[in-house]
């Protein structure tokens, strides 16, 4: 009798459906908060895709701006000329079309590059927690030398090495990856401490030792077991580096490794516009450094509601 | 007025989908100086009832009707602040998992000496000084050493001690004690329910005692309630109810007591089921996958050998090795193993029982001595694969359920998990459907696996982690107090399939218990130990029979009064 | 432990080693110090002269060599800058930026802590909600962004607090402090609040997360059961159960402080170490740039070996009787 | 009274010869004198030096102030000369140009020096306003006769103190940090100025410079970034003081190479066509970068030099922006489409740099010329386009100052041929190569007729006008931010001296 028949076969259900009926996707219903942060953070996203569909003009198309229409003010200001919505910034781009373009940039390089170094991050804070010893010792150390050079100097030397080797790139092209590399380089560190400090005290829990027992190889102990138990900080520090990497993004930017001040990012914009602070002109920093406050508002509610529903404790 | 009036008490846990109603309808009453004992089956709402009076119900639980009365007073709609004034002052609390209720990066002394000095106007060294005088009550060896240790240094009875002790240190009017002595030998839980009974006597303390244990029962309760599935089927005084049971579930509970004075083939099992419940399944192992032949080589020889195991723990560290101090909690073992063999370990609680199962199974490394398996030396191993095949074999029950599963997989994970990465199965669906029987046959029922541990019953995690370990189909089981949480009926349903498996397959295994008529009807030898060491092994019948060491005599003669049971039988 | 002091120590030097070796090949992407020694119209000869004379031109090990047997000997050369040897100039930068980076990080800890623990306990409230979405202001604005606008407010416009350097400074010999003078609090303040704003947000945020799990654990339920105020519950026992990853991070963050307050102090001119490296990066000092590298990289070595210290202070069951 | 100021960069070292840029010269000028010196209005006139004549040609002798005193009391006499020449040229001096190392200093007595040049010279003393006379017995005594230092562990005396003859003392010198100056009440001539103490602190941050200023806490600030004058205008307190500054910003373009570096132009150089250069020049709105960029605080130029240093500039004028015309130039010149070019920028040295070479950008789009605009912090930006970088650029932006006040010192730096290792003009980054010029550039250097010089000149301009050898855009504007109750003199070459300054 082979466990004959009295479990009914489930029902065999579309993916789709099973994820609608799952716990996950109810709690995420239930959180009104959390509705309203995905819809923005979609909202975000879609804005960022369809930047050249529905911007009102490409401010990266130099032909089309002309400085004769910088710092005009917002529309419901004097002075304002009906074309920009939320006014110019010092070279007569639509501010508007600004942050719509400058999003895309600022989304891509954020989310990439605090994804790789999550990654990286979480990889070899397991492996030197779990590991200890020697491992340890060698991966800690080679973070303690990354800790050493800030996101500049990392971004101006791969910048150089890759001039060095590939000659002279395609900048539109080859700026993208120097970003996001030199910004994973500069931030893994962080996830790694905290998910080493976490697993050394995890791998002594039993639940970590039944897995030995089970006979289960280190990497999946590691994934398996001790990642998701370990993930409640990473979370925390991804959804802040977010905000960070797109403003180092737009520090990088002026120090010549990143974008061309030409196409400037959510980061840029803020630092032109913080050049006007005083003079009046108080729109070109406000409305980008709005928008940036709110996509991480958005991304970091998100990110609590998914460290919490990802603890099935909590729900 | 009683002392606890709890009067239709409904609790309930609401889910997205349904919700459980763990608790229905329970009234109980409980006079000062009395012990109400409170059995029944694992999962059956008996310590929901315990959090429940102490407003510490597990969230979302809630109770959705009834009333709680402390001395004619209203507690369960207390604000935070009022319930706070209670707790621990008025009303002690054992949580029914010690190993998991003491806060570990703190001494044991800091967390008995703030509960002391929370309730009672003590200065520090007072309250330091009644802290040592409780553990020394409760049974901790050389407890002005010990105290300064941090939990994870003690052994798991130990650390139920300390819980035992942080819950009557404030010389609460009420004790809710949940499965107290579980991980206690005989004698420690003798002076214990002395302790209890010695409180209720003197102090007129009124003490709600929940347990399995039907030898507890007889000898320290003056009424019984019987909960079966969130009711209460029978409640009365002791005699009474272990004498001439009404409910047909407490019948065949009773009737499944394991005894300890003659050897049986089997457990009897219990058999009342109620009529809307779907009956457990019993597996054909000649049939079923659990029975499929093992591919290991016949051993020759004992399976196991355990060689001048020692073990020595830092419990004081220093620059300078002179300085450093250790604790031996293991001293020299040495016994074998033969194929298809059960050997039990029981011994007095702390004396290292539990060391010596991780010591097997390679979760610590020995300070001296050697382990054998199948002829292999364990420490000798190198390779990876060697390292797999023998992990494979030999699995392991640990003795605190809760901790050793990882909260944040599904219960069907964590079963599936040894099948998938053994590959001990050809498909999903087949992995599934073993991971249903094997739930199942442990009585979690289907629907288990979808849950997370932290859902569960005390007894009912520990029924989780039985069946992963089954899930390897191993050669080789370390059973470390596997059915302490479990209800006689189910414990008898367990040991049963322990047993088919010995006899089918010649599973051989490692059984360490305090429950002596659970040992003596599983184990073919049995060891016995005290302060880390092994001071007698003998065939268990003559051990049981012809005692020779003065402790295994102490033991036995310790073991908690049957009289009233072996009338009924 | 003190074998393992020992064993730090040695790979702190390897570290250190590690870091200049890596500086050096950097500083060829940095800019060319040369043309910031000098004027514009400096002949070419000349500045091949000054070249030649820096040792510019020798082969790169040849000039590490020469770098790390100064170093040995805590001669980190001359700044190009500022025709000063370097080991003066960090002499008399560091108070001002240890000052700095200590009251950013006493802030940090002091608002962050209590805000965090009370919205790990208080999930639902109102005021946790605040403190999780307010907060955040401070890290998805750029700092120097929040640094001119603080000083817009407090500075320009009510006039309260000045806008940049320390104020009086008391010179005790070895140290300079900001910290005996009223003029030296109120010029501490501004800049710290924005330095610390960062942390202060994760460390919020990170000891909520944790907390939310620690309260749910048996031994707080527990601790509960006994009657433990709340204070000790959620102090004693909850909070310590959240401390590693929480120092862990604190540790990075003041290293980080400590190490690139490069943005505050340029923004409220406060002449500490900070100011200095961007000042060095921009003008390819390569004496101070590496020296510097060299020192942060010890401090994030000595953070890092004490937040792995505090590991086992906080947990025992990493510490002892390991087998 | 004190006055407190703030200034965008950092006073370095207060050695006189070691660093040949405006703001330490400036401060140091508070401190040291030279043997002349400079009016409000830029005119030489005496200082330490009483008179002089040219004695001959190649000979000029110097008569000396008496009764001058250095800070630490030691007397000035003709022997500080002679050694400060001496050191001038000694290894590590940035200020070598100053007297040719090809002059010698003869000392006729106590009180009278004489230069022996080599080749006449009439601009000799044009700089010696800047050229410092340092006290031989002083520096002897602190071993800082060398300007850099001989050991790497102990810094140069000069480097950190100062002993001048000038109006103001310097008390203390944190580099980087904060410099203060007392007065000198010794000084040799009449103080204009009421001021008994100045503290001088760096702020590198616009932002907060001017919330300083704003704020109260500082008596003068400099720069105010354009865009700000309006805010400081518009406070109570404080005003902006503008006025034209000396420097030239101008845009260059690789003449030299047969490819361009940066370019999908394969195989030609466009830029050696004088059409392109001047579609270029004519295709940007000098007008709209004055107007939205600058804020009217710059003068669009039409010369590489000032018009306040050459008598004749009222005869040149801009090309005319004229997009339609600059795009049939291009048409013309086989561009019909266009080409795309990098542009190398620095967005940290000039007033609002970046900006304009983004306007610039986008202004030449428009003719259909695409620019790769590399913006870069100066340090990375001189070491690319440079000699040392190997003039590794196509099209760049720079600024001109000549320090002697003079357009020869232009020719000879900016629109002189060179070679490829930078041997002539150094600075003439885009190679730039008309003989006519280094021929006429030749003469001008000899000739002691004012007239025929100044003609000589104009030649020179209209030779590189006509051939646009660069493309000059305007003389930014300066804007010193002042508070209530401060008088003070705005130089042209943005030297603030504290001489000249009242506070009420
Ligand atoms: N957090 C929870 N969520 C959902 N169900 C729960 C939760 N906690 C307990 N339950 C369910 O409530 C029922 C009663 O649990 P309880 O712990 O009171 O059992 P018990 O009688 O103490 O059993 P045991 O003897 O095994 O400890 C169990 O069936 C359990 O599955
Ligand atoms: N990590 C440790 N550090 C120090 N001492 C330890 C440690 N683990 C166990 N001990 C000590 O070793 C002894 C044996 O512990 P062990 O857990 O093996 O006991 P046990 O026989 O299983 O007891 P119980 O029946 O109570 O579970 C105890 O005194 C315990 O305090
Ligand atoms: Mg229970
Ligand atoms: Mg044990």
């Amino acid at each position: 009798m082979t466990g004959t028949g009295s479990n009914t076969p489930a029902p065999k259900q579309s993916r789709l459906k099973a994820f609608f009926d799952s716990d996950i996707f109810h709690a995420f219903l239930r959180s009104r908060t959390t509705v309203v942060a995905a819809f923005g953070t979609l909202i975000f996203f879609l804005v960022a895709f369809l930047a050249p569909w529905i911007a009102p003009h490409d401010p990266f198309d130099l032909a089309s701006i002309s400085i004769m229409d910088s710092q005009m003010p917002p529309v419901w200001m004097e002075y304002a000329d009906p074309r920009f919505l939320l006014g110019t910034d010092d070279q007569g781009r639509d501010i508007l079309s600004g942050i719509f373009y400058g999003l895309r940039i600022s989304l891509i390089v954020g989310f990439c590059s605090v994804f790789a170094a999550a990654i990286l991050g979480i990889t070899l804070g397991l492996v030197a927690g779990y590991m200890g010893g020697r491992v340890d010792a060698v991966i800690m150390r080679v973070a303690d030398v990354q800790l050493t050079f800030p996101a500049i100097l990392i971004a101006l030397l791969i910048d150089g090495a890759a001039r060095g080797v590939f000659g002279n790139l395609d900048r539109e092209v080859f700026s993208f990856w120097i970003l996001i590399f030199s910004l994973a380089l500069s931030f893994w560190v962080q996830y790694a401490r905290t998910v080493r400090g976490s697993t050394m005290v995890e791998k002594n829990k039993e639940y970590v030792q039944a897995a030995r027992v089970i006979g289960l190889p280190a990497p999946i102990i590691m994934v398996r077991h001790i990642l998701p138990n370990v993930m409640g900080p990473v979370l925390v520090i991804a959804t802040i580096n977010l905000a960070l990497a797109i403003v180092t993004e737009a520090t990088l930017s002026f120090l010549g490794v990143g974008m061309p001040p030409t196409q400037p990012s959510l980061g840029t914009l803020i630092s032109i516009g913080n050049n006007y602070l005083y003079s009046g002109e108080w729109w070109i920093a406000i409305f980008p450094g709005l928008a940036l406050a709110l996509l991480v508002l958005n991304v970091n509610l998100l990110g609590d509601w998914l460290r919490d529903a990802l603890n099935p404790k909590l729900r | 007025m009683s002392l606890l009036d709890i009067s239709n008490l409904t609790v309930e846990f609401p889910g997205r989908k349904s919700t459980f109603v763990a608790v229905e309808g329970v009234s109980l009453a409980l006079e000062p100086g009395k012990v109400l004992g409170v059995v029944g089956e694992s999962g059956a709402g008996k310590s929901t009832v315990g959090n429940a009076v102490i407003g510490l119900l597990q969230e979302p639980g809630r109770i959705a009707n009834g009333e709680i009365r402390l001395d004619g007073e209203r507690i369960d709609q207390l604000d935070k602040k009022a319930i706070r004034k209670i707790r621990g002052r008025r009303i002690g609390m054992i949580f029914q998992d010690p190993l998991t209720s003491l806060d570990p990066l703190q001494t044991v002394e800091a967390q008995l000496v703030e509960t002391i000095r929370t309730h009672l106007p003590m200065s520090h060294s007072e309250a330091l000084t009644r802290a040592i005088e409780l553990l020394d009550s409760v049974g901790i060896p050389d407890p002005a050493d010990r105290i300064g240790q941090y939990p994870h240094q003690f052994s798991g009875g130990m650390r139920q001690r300390v819980v035992i002790a942080l819950a009557l240190c404030a010389e609460p009017e009420l004790v809710i004690a949940d499965e107290p002595t579980t991980a206690l030998d005989v004698s420690i839980q003798a002076q214990i329910l002395d302790l209890m009974k010695a409180l209720c006597v003197e102090r007129n303390v009124g003490m709600l005692v929940i347990t399995h244990d039907m030898g507890v029962i007889a000898e320290i309760c003056d009424h019984v309630a019987v909960m079966y599935r969130g009711n209460l089927v029978e409640y009365g005084e002791t005699a009474q109810v272990l004498g001439a049971p009404e409910h047909a579930y407490t019948k065949s509970l009773i009737s499944a007591v394991p005894r300890a004075d003659v050897t049986i083939d089997r457990f009897p099992n219990v058999n009342y089921i109620e009529a809307a419940a779907t009956p457990t399944r019993s597996i054909d192992i000649s049939t079923h996958w659990l029975g499929k032949a093992r591919d290991y080589e016949a051993a020759t020889g004992p399976l196991l050998q355990v060689q001048d195991l020692s073990m020595d723990f830092e419990v004081k560290s220093s620059i300078f090795p002179s300085r450093r101090k250790y604790f031996k909690a293991v001293k020299t073992v040495s016994f074998d193993i033969q194929p298809g063999e059960t050997f039990g370990l029981v011994g007095e609680s702390g004396s290292g029982k539990s060391t010596i199962a991780r010591l097997i199974t390679g979760l610590y490394h020995p300070s001296g001595g050697t382990v054998h398996f199948a002829g292999t030396e364990l420490t000798s191993l190198s390779s990876r694969s060697q390292v797999l095949a023998m992990r494979r074999q030999m699995q392991m029950i640990f003795q605190d359920p809760y901790s050793s599963l990882n909260g944040r997989m599904r219960v069907k994970d964590i079963v599936a998990e040894p099948i998938k990465f053994h590959k001990l199965a050809s498909s999903n669906t087949e992995v599934r459907q073993i991971v249903d029987d094997l739930l199942d046959h442990v009585g979690l029922g289907i629907g288990a696996g979808e849950k997370f541990p932290h859902e569960f019953s005390g007894g009912q995690r520990q029924r989780i982690s039985i069946a992963r370990a089954l899930a390897t189909r191993p050669r080789f089981l370390v059973c470390d107090e596997p059915t302490s949480a479990l209800d006689v009926s189910i414990q008898a349903q367990i040991l049963n399939l322990l047993k088919d498996l010995q006899q089918e397959l010649g599973l051989t295994m490692l059984f360490i218990s305090h429950d002596l008529a659970v040992i003596r009807q599983m184990c073919n030898r049995i060891g016995v130990m005290r302060h880390g060491e092994l001071c007698e092994v003998a065939d268990s019948d003559a051990l049981y029979e012809a005692p020779q060491h003065a402790y295994t005599k102490e033991l036995l003669t310790l073991m908690p009064s049957m009289d009233l049971l072996a009338k009924i039988a | 432990m003190f074998g393992f002091a020992i064993r730090r120590l040695f790979q702190a030097l390897i570290v250190m080693f590690v870091v200049a070796l890596l500086a050096f090949t950097m500083f060829r992407f940095v800019g060319d110090p040369v043309n910031q020694m000098v004027g514009v119209e400096t002949s070419i000869a000349e500045r091949e002269a000054l070249r030649q004379r820096l040792g510019l031109n020798d082969p790169m090990p040849v000039q590490f060599a020469r770098f790390v047997a100064g170093a040995v000997k805590f001669d980190f050369g001359t700044s190009y800058q500022f025709r000063q040897p370097v080991a003066d100039l960090f002499a008399k930068r560091l108070p001002a930026t240890l000052e700095l980076s200590f009251m950013s990080a006493l802030f940090a800890l002091l608002t962050g802590i209590p805000m965090g623990v009370y919205a790990g306990l208080n999930r639902e409230s109102w005021l946790s909600k605040i403190f999780l979405s307010v907060s955040l202001i401070g890290v998805s604005l750029p700092t120097f962004f929040i640094g001119i606008l603080l000083i817009f407010l407090f500075s320009v416009t009510l006039q309260w607090l000045p806008s940049f350097g320390r104020g009086e400074v008391v010179d005790l010999g070895w140290w300079s402090t900001g910290l005996l003078t009223v003029s030296g609090w109120k010029a501490i303040i501004l800049p710290a609040v924005t330095l610390g704003l960062y942390q202060m947000t994760l460390i919020m945020r990170l000891i909520r997360a944790e907390m939310l799990e620690v309260i749910r654990t048996d031994y707080i339920k527990f601790a509960r059961a006994r009657g433990l105020p709340d204070r000790i519950v959620n102090l004693r026992h909850a909070l310590k159960n959240t401390l590693v990853p929480v120092i862990t991070i604190t540790g990075l963050q003041l290293g980080a402080i400590i190490a690139f307050a490069t943005i505050t102090e340029t923004v409220f001119q406060w002449p500490g170490m900070g100011l200095m490296f961007l000042q060095a990066v921009q003008n390819v000092d390569i004496p101070i740039m590496s020296a510097y590298l060299l020192m942060t990289a010890f401090i994030f070595v000595t953070v890092n070996f004490i937040v792995d210290i505090l590991y086992y202070v906080i947990d025992p069951r990493l510490r002892i009787g390991r087998p | 009274t004190t006055l407190k100021y703030a200034f965008q960069g950092t006073l370095n070292q207060l050695d006189p010869y070691s660093l040949n840029e405006t703001f330490t010269l400036s401060a140091l000028g508070n401190v040291y004198e030279g043997l002349t010196r400079r009016n409000e209005n830029l005119e030489i006139e005496p200082s330490l030096a009483e008179s002089w004549e040219v004695v001959e040609p190649t000979r000029w002798r110097f008569h000396l102030r008496h009764g001058v005193k250095f800070h630490n009391g030691n007397d000035f006499t003709a022997e500080d000369v002679a050694f400060s020449v001496m050191r001038l040229h000694g290894e590590g001096s940035d200020l070598k140009t100053r007297v040719g190392t090809d002059v010698k200093v003869e000392i006729v007595d106590d009180y009278t020096v004489d230069f022996v040049l080599p080749d006449a010279n009439p601009i000799l003393n044009y700089e010696w306003d800047t050229f410092y006379i340092m006290d031989k017995e002083w520096t002897e005594a602190n071993d800082a006769v060398a300007i850099t230092s001989a050991s790497d562990t102990t810094a140069n005396y000069a480097a950190l103190h100062a002993n001048g003859t000038g109006p103001f003392k310097v008390v203390s010198h944190e580099p980087g940090v904060k410099t203060v100056y007392e007065k000198n009440e010794a000084w040799w001539d009449e103080s204009h100025s009421n001021l008994d103490r100045v503290e001088f602190t760096p702020i590198g941050s616009d932002a907060t410079r001017v919330a300083a200023l704003l704020s109260g806490e500082l008596d003068m600030a400099y720069p105010i970034p354009v865009q700000d004058i309006k805010r400081v205008e518009q406070n109570a307190t404080t005003s902006v003081m503008t006025g034209p500054e000396l420097r030239t910003i101008f845009l260059g373009m690789d003449q030299m190479r047969d490819e361009l570096l940066h370019s999908d132009v394969k195989g030609k150089n466009p830029f050696k066509d004088v059409r392109v250069r001047k579609a270029f020049y004519q295709a940007i709105d000098m007008e709209g970068i004055k107007r939205k960029i600058m804020r009217n605080l710059s003068e669009p130029a039409a010369l590489m030099i000032s018009p306040f240093l050459f008598s004749r500039s009222a005869e040149f004028e801009r090309y005319p922006y004229d997009p339609e015309a600059a795009k049939a130039l291009m048409a013309d010149a086989g561009y019909g489409d266009g080409f795309s070019v990098g542009m190398d920028c620095p967005n940290d040295r000039y007033v609002n740099d970046e900006q304009i070479c983004q306007a610039v950008a986008s202004m030449l789009a428009r003719i259909g010329v695409k620019i790769d605009l590399n913006a870069q912090p100066k340090a990375k930006y001189f070491a690319k386009v440079l000699a040392s970088g190997g003039y590794d650029t196509s099209f760049y932006l720079l600024g001109w100052t000549p320090s002697s006040f003079d357009s020869w010192n232009i020719f000879s730096n900016i629109e002189g041929c060179r070679d490829e290792q930078g041997n002539g003009a150094p600075f003439n980054l885009g190679g730039y190569c008309n003989p006519k010029v280094d021929e006429l550039s030749k003469q001008i250097l000899k000739e002691n007729d004012q007239t025929k010089r100044d003609d000589l000149i104009a030649q020179v301009y209209t030779i590189t006008h006509e051939d646009v050898s660069h493309i000059p855009l305007h003389q930014q504007g300066l804007a010193w931010g002042v508070a209530q109750g401060i008088e003070l003199a705005q130089r042209a070459d943005n030297q603030f001296l504290f001489r000249f300054v009242t506070k009420n």
